[in-house]
């Protein structure tokens, strides 16, 4: 029954994460967001496996620990460059209209 | 060739950990796969003490030791905080000054910060680590310099 | 086996329930979200649920393509489409009926398709009569790989999931690219971006 | 027996981590905040599960992958959450701070 309690207090974050990201504000907020919901979902597939009696669960919750953390540096180094990209490009525009 | 070998036994031993099967021809496969793995990373030109600290020897679990019950105290507070009706934070962010030599003591140091709820390492640069923290009276505590020491400590004599 | 694994299943229907609600509170998240960005992250939120339930309905091998297609891949490609085009969602001005009802009627459809599949766990559907019994009771001996679902993937089914290894490798090495062409224009433009001395 | 009750006392330490962490999330008023408050599911939250779970697999290969688990988590949180604060600062996200003479909210 303790398992259930685990399941119940990781769904219930997973929600108030969701929660978080709708509302933001910012992308990094949401980042983190998702990042813990990779987490509580680690931690269900395990809770599950054992909820269930199947422990093979682990496997998958051992990969996906990996999937999360790179799926989040991934998305971060990308909003990174886009945001360096878009800065650029605002400097280029103010000095063409600064050029007359 | 010692971090290429300490690349292989860890390998190899997750790989007997994850498969619970072991029959010679599984064994050998096993082993197989993981001479592939680590004559990549050899080319690849990763094997070395910052990947595979084995130098740092038995200091390292001692620390991770101390390190957990700081984790645990400071969850402790950070929970009370959470907790409390009124939000008790007072958010600082400051550069503090770290003594470790090497990259892999500043890196040890910077994520050794991260790790304990409450504190948050932001940028780590050659004068020192950028903190970001929960309450004032956190900032303080790593101040005070013990986590800096020990982990000076751990990383030893280079 | 475990007992409680044959037991009546009631905490499989609590955790399915569970994760059903929040399932439809991500897609509604998504759904209302005008900045796309955003809406690309909560949509990644959105499979890596997906991918739980997957997983309690014993349906591992597709969780793991749902979490590494769905929460990874997809979330890339949304993002290189976003860098391309806008960041927010243009306000339709007029009430698109056409699409709504299409999209309702194929959702009806579905749900009238699902009327005829045999119920969950039935011994008696078709999937559990034909060759299931047979690869679970000689699986072992014919292929000598003891987990029955790599034995299915890697030997029966063996040219079917290199067609698949091939579609999810062809995905990474195109995300790979680019990201890295991204990247390599970057650099030629300006210094790395990762310079942080004018701080603090 | 014994180990069952530690198992529970465990898993249910480690769940009230969880959703502090998840409370934490939505209370706190920025990114960095924000993150104070995942780390507390992150290490506490999920150690302690972890530790429940190992207790019910007993000295077996599964107890080992839940420390592998661990292991992982433990290593990549302090990697993302950083990385995190390190992108959000650079991008010019000024931290919130409490304002002199402000009460508290």
């Amino acid at each position: 029954m303790m398992a259930l309690a685990a399941v119940a207090a990781l769904v219930a974050t997973v929600f108030l994460a969701l929660i978080r990201a709708y509302l933001g504000p910012t992308v990094y907020d949401r980042v983190v967001a998702v990042n813990a919901i990779g987490t509580m979902t680690v931690l269900l597939i395990a809770a599950v496996g054992f909820l269930m009696g199947r422990p093979e669960f682990l496997d998958i919750a051992l990969v996906y620990a990996l999937i999360n953390f790179i799926g989040t540096i991934a998305v971060l180094r990308y909003i990174k460059r886009r945001r360096a990209r878009d800065a650029e490009e605002a400097e280029s525009a103010e000095g063409a209209e600064g050029a007359p | 060739m010692r971090h290429a070998l300490s690349l292989f036994v860890g390998l190899y031993g997750l790989w007997l950990a994850l498969s619970g099967h072991y029959t010679p021809f599984l064994l050998a496969i096993g082993a197989a796969c993981t001479a592939f793995a680590v004559a990549v990373a050899l080319r690849m030109d990763v094997v070395d003490h910052e990947g595979h600290p084995i130098h740092l020897g038995y200091r390292i679990p001692l620390y991770w030791s101390w390190l957990t019950i700081q984790i645990l105290l400071s969850a402790l507070t950070v929970t009370r905080i959470v907790l409390s009706p009124r939000l008790r934070i007072d958010p600082v962010l400051e550069t503090l000054p770290s003594s470790q030599k090497s990259d892999l003591g500043k890196v040890i140091y910077a994520n050794s910060i991260t790790l304990t709820p409450g504190t948050l390492s932001t940028n780590v640069t050659a004068d020192g680590i950028e903190v970001h923290a929960l309450t004032r009276r956190g900032m303080d505590e790593l101040k005070e310099g013990g986590m800096d020491r020990r982990v000076t400590a751990v990383e030893g004599e280079e | 086996m475990d007992p409680q694994a044959q037991g009546p299943r009631a905490i499989d229907i609590y955790v399915d329930i569970l994760l059903l609600v929040l399932l439809v509170a991500a897609a509604l998240v998504v759904v209302t979200l005008r900045n796309l960005l955003a809406a690309a992250l909560v949509l990644g939120i959105y499979s890596l649920i997906m991918a739980a339930l997957w997983v309690v309905l014993d349906a591992v091998d597709v969780a793991f393509t749902e979490a590494a297609v769905g929460a990874g891949v997809t979330t890339v490609f949304m993002l290189l489409a976003i860098a391309a085009t806008g960041r927010h969602e243009k306000i339709a001005h007029r009430r698109p009926w056409l699409p709504i009802l299409a999209s309702l009627a194929v959702g009806g459809l579905m749900i009238f398709g699902t009327l005829d599949l045999p119920a969950f766990g039935d011994p008696q559907a078709p999937a559990q009569q034909h060759v299931a019994p047979h690869y679970l009771e000689q699986g072992e001996a014919e292929t000598g790989v003891p987990n029955i679902v790599t034995a299915v993937l890697a030997s029966y089914r063996g040219f079917d999931t290199l067609g698949e290894v091939t579609v999810i490798f062809t995905a990474g090495i195109g995300v790979l690219l680019m990201l890295g062409v991204a990247s390599r224009r970057r650099r030629a433009g300006e210094s790395d971006d990762d310079d942080t001395g004018d701080r603090s | 027996m014994i180990v069952d009750i530690l198992s529970w006392i465990s898993i249910g330490i480690g769940a009230a981590f969880i959703l502090v962490g998840g409370l934490g999330l939505v209370r706190m008023p920025d990114v960095f905040t924000r993150l104070h408050a995942a780390s507390v599911a992150d290490t506490a939250g999920a150690g302690f599960i972890l530790l429940g779970f190992m207790f019910q697999a007993g000295l077996s290969l599964n107890a080992l992958k839940l420390v592998l688990i661990f292991v992982f988590l433990v290593f990549t949180a302090p990697t993302a959450s950083h990385a995190l604060a390190h992108a959000a600062l650079l991008d010019g996200i000024r931290p919130w701070t409490r304002k002199p003479k402000d009460p508290a909210p």
